[in-house]
């Protein structure tokens, strides 16, 4: 339990604690100090849980009995996904510190709002810590809730009319999805309380997922669609994806950087654990498939829109927003389409993905602040202005795109061997979203890592080291996986099919 | 093969190349004697294209200060891969190493080697005429070499051998069989002739108007001997495609083995043959006149559709199934 | 690798797959080198591009050795999937495109030291063009040692993305970088379609290692989908109209060096691929695949060379001439596949060598044709010919190495191209023995189209000869051009003595070659030596022979003869003065300038009149005001129109339509999640 | 279901559950705003005593903390808060017709029919009570989603908001006898932060576009313009 505490604990009393602090360079370290906390925890749980399987408990169980506590359950699955969200957390926020320093300099935010950010960052790190350890789908909404509440007050952090108006169409557009998304859990919940003896337990994950064949059908169908809608709305699921690019673009780059990274994930596991619940309830009935189906569905619309979204973009942010989407979309569709293979896959796509988006997310940060603007239109030469800068564009986009010998390659090599397998005519269409997407991305970052630049443009004071580290990571993902990370990510498989890939 | 790389077989081999480059001139000689008579004119005598490449070598050479060593090599090069193209048709006998060491695609090449040097001459003096020159004779090489292939392709699927001697043997050993396909071919290989070999209507070998000039326009610039090498490659050119065309498709008389018999038989009946074709062929000349360049390809596309229907019509036709 | 096994003068599959392995080590080592021109410029010329000579070198043993062994050997390295090891496998087949990277390479490395030389002093990045050479070699080398499905793609599209970064090398230009983009998104589109072939074999087999494909029990459909897809895969990268769109925009722009590796060997790369996959891994050979890579072959070499005679840019020429050869290879892959599904395991091996003697020889002759170009562009900074002329004389040596280029290419005797084309013509008119009637008729086609592009590169080559080293200067930049350095022309020379080498010694090369039918197909040539090393006999001796020695020995013993004779025999004898300078004809009018000459343009007129239905061409002629007169011609692939530009429009109309999902409006957006929901729940019940 | 055989206290869950529905029709066609939070707080003051008495029936002690916390928090504390933000920005006399109400309204019905048919398949025959209670609490949601779409004011939508929370309150309840205490606290929480950042941005909102009308806030979109 120390680890999982550590985990939680250090960012939530770190949120408390950063809005305490006043100085704006204190602020920076501290973050940083305490995500590498976290890191450092979420590593220790990763060892827990590499040594005994799974690790869980509960939190305050003294408090309010055996039953009624928060019930915490890490296993493969999680865990992966934790030690990821605690890492990308550190880079962030190595990354997170000078280019706020210099956010603060030019003046577009004063230290109070400096000190709501840090405080917030913390917090959204929580939320989303919380909602992958926890065991209780309430709580799992009340964190993923938390999670939109936390990023809300960042995305119109500028106080520009743009960014106001994006945050209200995220706040809006996601307090309905996850109101729906909580009308599913109490759905969920109402299905268990048919045989489920203890009240309380209803809601915990372990539990339902013991008993998913005996709930009822008809209620989980009903259920799913709410979740999925719900979630979907979170993961950025077309159509109800359109608060994301506008969240994405108008708040601060780092916090693209998690958002993009960090919160789809999160939005998608949720889904997944309950789509794990609801195949146990529908095994027996005539469409047992049915949320694979939903899920592939949703998964490929979104995947192509998003792909033909990214030809029409004219900010860098938004654009980068709409690959996240398509990203998703592929996810989706994976887990949709179930069996070992696919789901393998997905897992290790949101491990690139993460790392590589969240790459790019900081890189751009640098670009719009060498260029002074997120315009895609006036972003020209990077690669000469300043070589860093524009390489670390032109290898992100190259590896997002699916270039091996980058991992987002190897996962994507496995989602379509997966699909040529079990659904081929859908290979098609992944095809031609991925050329399509591909043309896209390539067609902008063009003109703006090439080419002449602008009179007057200036290399800026960056870090590239995140970027370096995640690249490298993918970069490593992608010549070869390590044996602990395909036991592990194997493991997760098995916990979601039922089978073994390896 | 094996039976062609005798001693004696590379002894008749070099005389029998020898005598290409002899007799070349002397059937321009006799063509252009009975184009006269056609036209009622005397003409020259026989002997005239000897006396003239006799007086070309003799003079001086003069070459512009335009030009590359190319300009000077080029002649040589020329007379030399039409020669060697020249040597592996059989003229007098058949099986000789020659046909062994080069085979009808090898001839094309060779003649292909000749063409393209001798455009790339014609536009190292840097004047218009030699550009306007080259450009024209390859338009012309381009198409003809096609339906060159085409047409000995046609008799190389027949006799199954690329090999000149073996396709004349295999014709000898047939005895006389009618073929549709050789019908084509023969239209074919003739209509490729004319144009290769600068005749009417495709080109005017004694035109000396420079816009309607094509191999001439590329010689402008030679002198001396180099355009005596440049002619005499030129003659050894109709004297092959004559050769080619008699030996081929009538190969009657032709010598199968080195007897002196055989080889004097071979002479004669090729010399005949030859007579013959050359009158036909000026008979032509004298009742055709020249086209316009660009009605050029479709003279050829006319004989790249014969050798082609030749070809077709042995596969469908001839050979069953 | 030890030290001792590399020392090791035997001959052995295991010496030359450490060879190999030293080859890619290299490759490594010269992009990680690289890394370091940034503070010392010198490094890329000094230590990275020699280091490139040293790989095509290792590369070059390692698959003269292959091929002489002619076994296989394979291991497998620790990375890659847990469950997909790398595999590594050195065959006859990986042996003999190693050789062809490895001899091409080899004369870059030559020739690349002083060609980089000249990058020192601009603007763009030494450290690219050092690591992504480097990468783009291990890329080549990878994929012809892979035998797994996995690092085949690695190294595919490690060679695509590598190779895209040289081809942005001189990123300022706007249509450099279109080219760059057009590239890689072609490449991309095209390792999708070969991993989908992968993928369908993978199916029906147990794993993605070259083994299980090849042993997977796939049904005749799914081979032929299987073949339809890495035809295309393959076809897009080799360049094969219609997909060729990319190849003449990409490999021009990139630095000459590059361009001969991409034009010369990476072409010959997706030649590999495609044989690997059709021929090694899918197997059951259908005619219908035969007539269709017939057909597709046909049509690339016809419009290849027809596009390359339209072309003034002399880079962009030698790209779409590259179209053009590889139709040629693919003709005779066709007719391998034809055989081969009747049967004709002979015959069918018989084309397959035509087809690898005709890729080994346009690597060696489009490389040197690149690298000549290179030396040009050094030495002069033009690409169009219309401004050149004359170069014979200012730079003899490239001049002379070009035209053995332009003759080898041509197929001309007794140069390299003409072998393997004569062996294409053998191979055709072995139809004869088949007993489809359709089959029969559709071969001879083949074989005329064949012929007349042989006879169209001659005229393309004899315009790019003509204008650019013969006749007088049509600038003055041009005429004023400098002899390249030693290095560059060493690196030509290399390439030259081979083509002429390759022509000549035919029966050796092909001894070489014969290993690789008989490891692939099961059958080799034996006829091909019968009668020794002068005879080259192919199907039988009585079929055909070609003595490349003898043709050579003849010629050149006719033509000193003639030379010495008339220039010393004849001249002592006549006492007059030999060779006389003077002023070119003048007709009488005005003396000839050098804008009188005929230019690209105007040479290639006829040509454009008879075929001028395959492009799309606008030519005007205006009169201004002063009276003169200006000619526009503007000369476009059809194919844009036909095919690419339709699909851009789609994917334009299609993205206007979607992106009306982002109206901006937040009810809107309510709207949908509300419709979403109802659509769903009414779904489900 | 025979209402006759239910005890009385179910009896009085049915009307208080229909008068819940009732007023969310109210707050969809109510063109004061005033009104609405109005509308609104009477809503949460019935979602509560249906939790009041679903906790008498079923004996769950906990559910009378959750229906003090309902009462508090949706009839009282927000509702005031509302009040006090709409007085702040001069929104007390601001009225807002639907473009065309009868059609909405339409729609309403159309979903509460459809809400209907969607659970009658879920639930043995039995727990008809529960499946119908469920069947008013998912109208009530969608309805306020689709307030959400028709109504341009941002007040309102937020109002929209609220009251689908109400709609879920009510099935949490009504159906299951109440979430577990945790996850209850944590939804109250939630929404009650949800609702002082809507305050906020309501002052945001006003300072950068001047008004609360959603359908200005235009500035992020795809459309119009061609990017290139």
């Amino acid at each position: 339990m120390t680890p999982l505490l550590l985990v939680l604990l250090t960012p939530l009393l770190g949120a408390l604690a950063l809005g305490l602090v006043r100085r704006p360079v204190v602020a920076g370290w501290f973050n940083l100090g305490v995500s590498v906390i976290s890191l450092g925890g979420a590593l220790w749980l990763g060892a827990a849980v590499a040594v005994t399987g799974e690790v869980s408990g509960t939190l305050g169980a003294q408090l309010f009995g055996p039953s009624a506590g928060l019930g915490f359950r890490v296993d493969a699955f999680n865990v992966y996904l934790v030690v990821l969200t605690a890492f990308v957390g550190v880079t962030t926020s190595i990354f997170s510190r000078p280019y706020m320093r210099y956010v603060l300099e030019i003046g577009r935010i004063g230290p109070r709002r400096m000190r709501t950010y840090h405080s917030m960052y913390q917090l959204f790190m929580f939320t989303m810590l919380l909602a992958l350890t926890t065991d209780n789908l309430g709580v799992m909404w009340v964190a993923v809730e938390g999670a939109t509440l936390a990023t809300v007050l960042l995305v119109s952090l500028y106080r520009t009319p743009e960014a106001v108006e994006a945050a209200w169409k995220y706040f809006i557009l996601c307090g309905v999805g996850i109101a729906l998304a909580l009308f599913g859990t109490v759905l969920t919940y109402f299905a268990a309380q048919q045989v489920i003896a203890d009240p309380a337990a209803g809601l915990t994950w372990s539990t339902l997922y013991a008993n998913a064949g005996g709930l009822e059908p008809a209620v989980m169908r009903l259920a799913f669609v709410f979740l999925l809608v719900g979630y979907g709305t979170k993961v950025g699921l077309v159509p109800m994806h359109q608060w994301l690019p506008d969240a994405h673009s108008e708040g601060p780059t780092p916090m693209s950087a998690v958002l993009s990274g960090l919160l789809l994930n999160v939005a998608l596991y949720a889904v997944v654990r309950l789509k794990m619940l609801v195949d146990g309830s529908l095994a027996e009935t005539a469409s047992p498939q049915l949320a694979g189906h939903l899920l592939m569905g949703f998964g490929l619309v979104s995947f192509l829109v998003a792909g033909l979204f990214l030809h029409r973009q004219r900010d860098i942010k938004r654009m980068f927003s709409y690959s996240s989407i398509e990203h998703m979309g592929l996810m989706t569709f994976a887990f949709g389409l179930g069996g070992p293979l696919a789901t393998f896959g997905a897992l290790l796509h949101m491990l690139v993905h993460s790392l590589t988006k969240s790459a790019i997310f900081i890189t751009v940060g640098h670009a719009t602040h060498i260029a002074g603007t997120q315009s895609i239109d006036q972003i020209r030469g990077l690669i000469r202005t300043q070589p860093a800068v524009g390489w670390s564009l032109l290898i992100g986009v190259a590896a997002i795109a699916g270039f091996p010998p980058f991992g987002v390659f190897m996962s994507e090599f496995l989602l379509l061997t997966a699909t040529m397998k079990s659904a081929p005519w859908f290979t098609l269409a992944l095809l031609s979203g991925l050329a399509v997407a591909f043309a896209g991305l390539f067609r902008h970052i063009h003109p703006m890592v090439y080419g002449v630049p602008p009179e007057g443009q200036q290399p800026v004071e960056a870090n590239m080291i995140p970027v370096a580290v995640h690249l490298s990571l993918v970069l490593w993902l992608g010549l070869a996986i390590p044996g602990f990370l395909a036991g592990w990510l194997d493991r997760a498989t098995l916990l979601i099919t039922g089978a073994h890939l390896l | 093969m094996g039976n062609f790389l005798t001693g004696s077989g590379w002894g008749i081999a070099a005389l029998q190349s020898l005598l290409y480059v002899a007799l070349a001139p002397l059937l321009v000689g006799w063509l252009r004697k009975v184009k006269a008579r056609l036209q009622n004119r005397r003409g020259p005598s026989l002997l005239q294209p000897y006396r003239d490449l006799y007086k070309l070598l003799a003079k001086e050479a003069r070459v512009a200060h335009t030009t590359s060593p190319l300009f000077r090599a080029a002649p040589y090069i020329v007379f030399t891969a039409t020669w060697m193209a020249a040597a592996t048709v059989p003229l007098l006998v058949v099986d000789l190493p020659t046909a062994a060491i080069a085979d009808i695609i090898v001839l094309v090449g060779l003649l292909a080697l000749a063409r393209v040097f001798l455009a790339l001459a014609g536009m190292d003096v840097g004047t218009a005429f030699g550009g306007m020159g080259a450009s024209r004779e390859m338009l012309i090489g381009a198409l003809a070499e096609p339906a060159m292939l085409m047409a000995v392709f046609t008799l190389a699927m027949t006799a199954h051998s690329t090999n000149l001697s073996s396709v004349i043997d295999h014709h000898l050993s047939d005895g006389f069989v009618l073929r549709p396909s050789y019908l084509f071919a023969l239209g074919g290989l003739v209509l490729v002739a004319i144009a290769e070999t600068g005749r009417i209507p495709v080109d005017n070998p004694t035109t000396h108007l420079e816009l309607t000039m094509v191999h001439e326009a590329m010689l402008l610039e030679y002198s001396g001997r180099h355009l005596a090498l440049m002619e005499w490659a030129a003659q050894l050119k109709l004297l092959l495609y004559g050769t080619l065309i008699v030996n081929v498709f009538f190969p009657w008389g032709i010598g199968q083995g080195l007897s002196p018999a055989a080889l004097g038989l071979g002479l004669a009946a090729v010399v005949g043959k030859l007579a013959v074709l050359a009158a036909v062929l000026a008979v032509g000349e004298t009742v055709l006149a020249k086209m316009r360049l660009f009605r050029a390809p479709a003279f050829l596309n006319l004989a790249l559709l014969l050798s082609l229907l030749g070809l077709l019509s042995h596969v469908i036709l001839e050979v069953g199934a | 690798m030890s030290l001792t096994a590399l020392l090791t003068p035997a001959l052995s599959m295991d010496t030359a797959l450490h060879l190999a392995g030293l080859a890619v080590v290299l490759a490594l080592l010269s992009s990680i080198v690289s890394l370091a021109a940034r503070r010392a410029p010198w490094v890329l010329r000094r230590v990275a591009t020699p280091l490139l000579g040293f790989v095509g070198l290792a590369a070059l043993a390692a698959g003269v050795m292959a091929l002489l062994v002619g076994e296989v050997v394979s291991v497998t390295l620790p990375l890659g999937l847990p469950w997909l090891p790398w595999h590594i496998r050195l065959d006859a087949l990986s042996g003999f495109f190693l050789a062809v990277i490895g001899v091409v390479t080899c004369a870059v490395g030559i020739y690349g030291p002083s060609y980089v030389r000249s990058f020192e002093h601009g603007k763009d990045s030494l450290t690219a063009l050092g690591g992504f050479s480097g990468l783009f070699l291990t890329g080549m080398l990878l994929v012809v040692l892979a035998d797994d499905a996995f690092l085949f793609m690695v190294a595919w599209e490690l060679m695509s993305l590598s190779s895209y970064f040289l081809v942005a090398f001189h990123h300022e230009h706007a249509e450099n970088r279109r080219a760059a983009f057009l590239y890689l998104l072609m490449a991309h589109v095209g390792g999708l379609m070969i991993l989908l072939a992968y993928g369908v074999l993978a199916a029906f087999g147990d794993s993605f290692a070259f083994v299980d494909l090849r042993a997977a029990p796939v049904p005749a459909v799914w081979a032929g989908v299987a073949f339809a897809l890495a035809f295309v895969g393959f076809g897009m990268k080799a360049g094969l109209v219609p997909l060729h769109a990319w190849l003449p925009e990409a490999h021009p722009v990139a630095p000459s060096h590059i361009s001969a590796l991409m034009s010369g060997v990476m072409l010959k790369v997706a030649v590999y691929g495609f044989i690997r996959v059709c021929f090694d891994l899918i197997g059951q050979i259908q005619w219908q695949w035969g007539v269709v890579v017939l057909a597709i072959g046909c049509l690339s070499a016809l419009f290849g060379v027809l596009s390359a005679l339209m072309q003034t840019d002399l880079k962009r020429l030698l790209a779409y001439s590259s179209v053009e050869n590889l139709g040629i290879i693919f003709i005779a892959l066709g007719l391998s596949l034809v055989f081969l599904s009747a049967d004709f395991t002979e015959l069918g091996a018989l084309a397959f060598v035509a087809a690898l003697y005709h890729c080994l020889n346009h690597a060696l002759f489009k490389g040197l044709l690149f690298l000549g170009a290179g030396a040009i562009l050094h030495g002069t900074h033009e690409r169009d010919l219309d401004q050149m002329g004359g170069l014979l004389r200012r730079m003899p040596w490239t001049g002379l190495f070009f035209l053995v280029g332009v003759l080898s290419i041509s197929a001309l005797p007794p140069f390299n191209g003409f072998v393997s084309e004569w062996l294409t013509f053998q191979a055709a008119l072995q139809a004869w023995q088949l007993d489809s009637g359709v089959l029969r008729s559709l071969i001879p086609i083949a074989s005329a189209v064949l012929a007349l592009t042989g006879a169209l590169v001659a005229v393309t080559f004899v315009k790019v000869y003509g204008i650019a080293f013969l006749g007088q200067a049509r600038s003055r930049h041009v005429r004023r051009a400098r002899r390249g350095p030693w290095g560059m022309l060493a690196g030509q020379g290399l390439l030259a003595v081979l083509c002429l080498a390759l022509g000549v010694l035919p029966t050796w090369v092909i001894g070489l070659i014969d290993a690789v039918p008989r490891q692939v197909l099961g059958d080799g040539l034996p006829q091909a030596g019968a009668y020794g090393w002068l005879w080259l006999t192919p199907v039988s001796p009585q079929t055909a022979s070609y003595s490349g020695p003898l043709v050579v020995l003849m010629l050149a013993g006719i033509g000193l003869t003639a030379f010495w004779g008339l220039n010393h025999l004849w001249a002592k004898g006549a006492a007059v003065r030999w060779v006389h300078r003077g002023d070119a004809w003048d007709c009488g009018f005005a003396p000839p300038s050098p804008r009188m000459q005929y230019t690209a343009t105007s040479f290639a007129q006829p040509i454009r009149r008879v075929f001028g239905l395959l492009f799309q061409i606008e030519e005007s002629v205006t009169i201004q005001e002063d009276g003169s007169t200006r000619h526009r011609l503007r000369i476009r692939d059809r194919f844009w129109g036909l095919l690419y530009l339709p699909i851009a429009r789609a994917v334009e109309s299609s993205a206007r339509r979607v992106v009306r999902l982002q109206s901006g409006n937040v009810r809107v957006y309510l709207g949908w999640t509300l419709a979403t929901l109802v659509g769903l729940l009414w779904i489900i019940t | 279901m025979n209402l006759t055989l239910l005890p009385l206290l179910q009896q009085l869950l049915l009307v208080l559950a229909a008068i819940v529905l009732f007023l969310s029709f109210v707050l969809l066609a109510q063109v004061r705003l005033i009104s609405a939070i109005h509308a609104f707080a009477w809503q949460g003051a019935l979602v509560a005593a249906v939790t009041a008495v679903v906790a008498a029936t079923g004996q769950v002690h906990h559910l009378y903390f959750s229906a003090a916390l309902t009462l508090a928090l949706k009839a009282l504390l927000i509702p005031w808060m509302l009040h006090r933000l709409t007085r702040r920005l001069n929104l007390e006399r601001h009225t807002e017709s639907l473009q065309s109400p009868a059609l909405v309204t339409m729609g309403a019905v159309a979903l509460v029919i459809f809400s209907y048919w969607l659970v009658l398949p879920m639930i043995h025959a039995e727990m008809t009570f529960t499946r119908n209670i469920i069947a008013i609490s998912l109208s009530v949601v969608l309805i306020g989603l689709l307030m959400m779409v028709f109504r341009t004011q941002a007040v309102a939508q937020v109002l929209g908001f609220m009251s689908m929370e109400n709609g879920l309150f009510l099935a949490a309840v009504s159906a299951t006898d109440g979430m577990p205490l945790v996850v209850e606290l944590g939804v109250a929480f939630d929404v009650l932060v949800a609702m002082v950042l809507f305050g906020v941005f309501f002052l945001q909102l006003r300072d950068s576009i001047d008004s609360l009308d959603v359908d200005r806030l235009n500035r992020l979109r795809e459309t119009g313009g061609d990017s290139q």
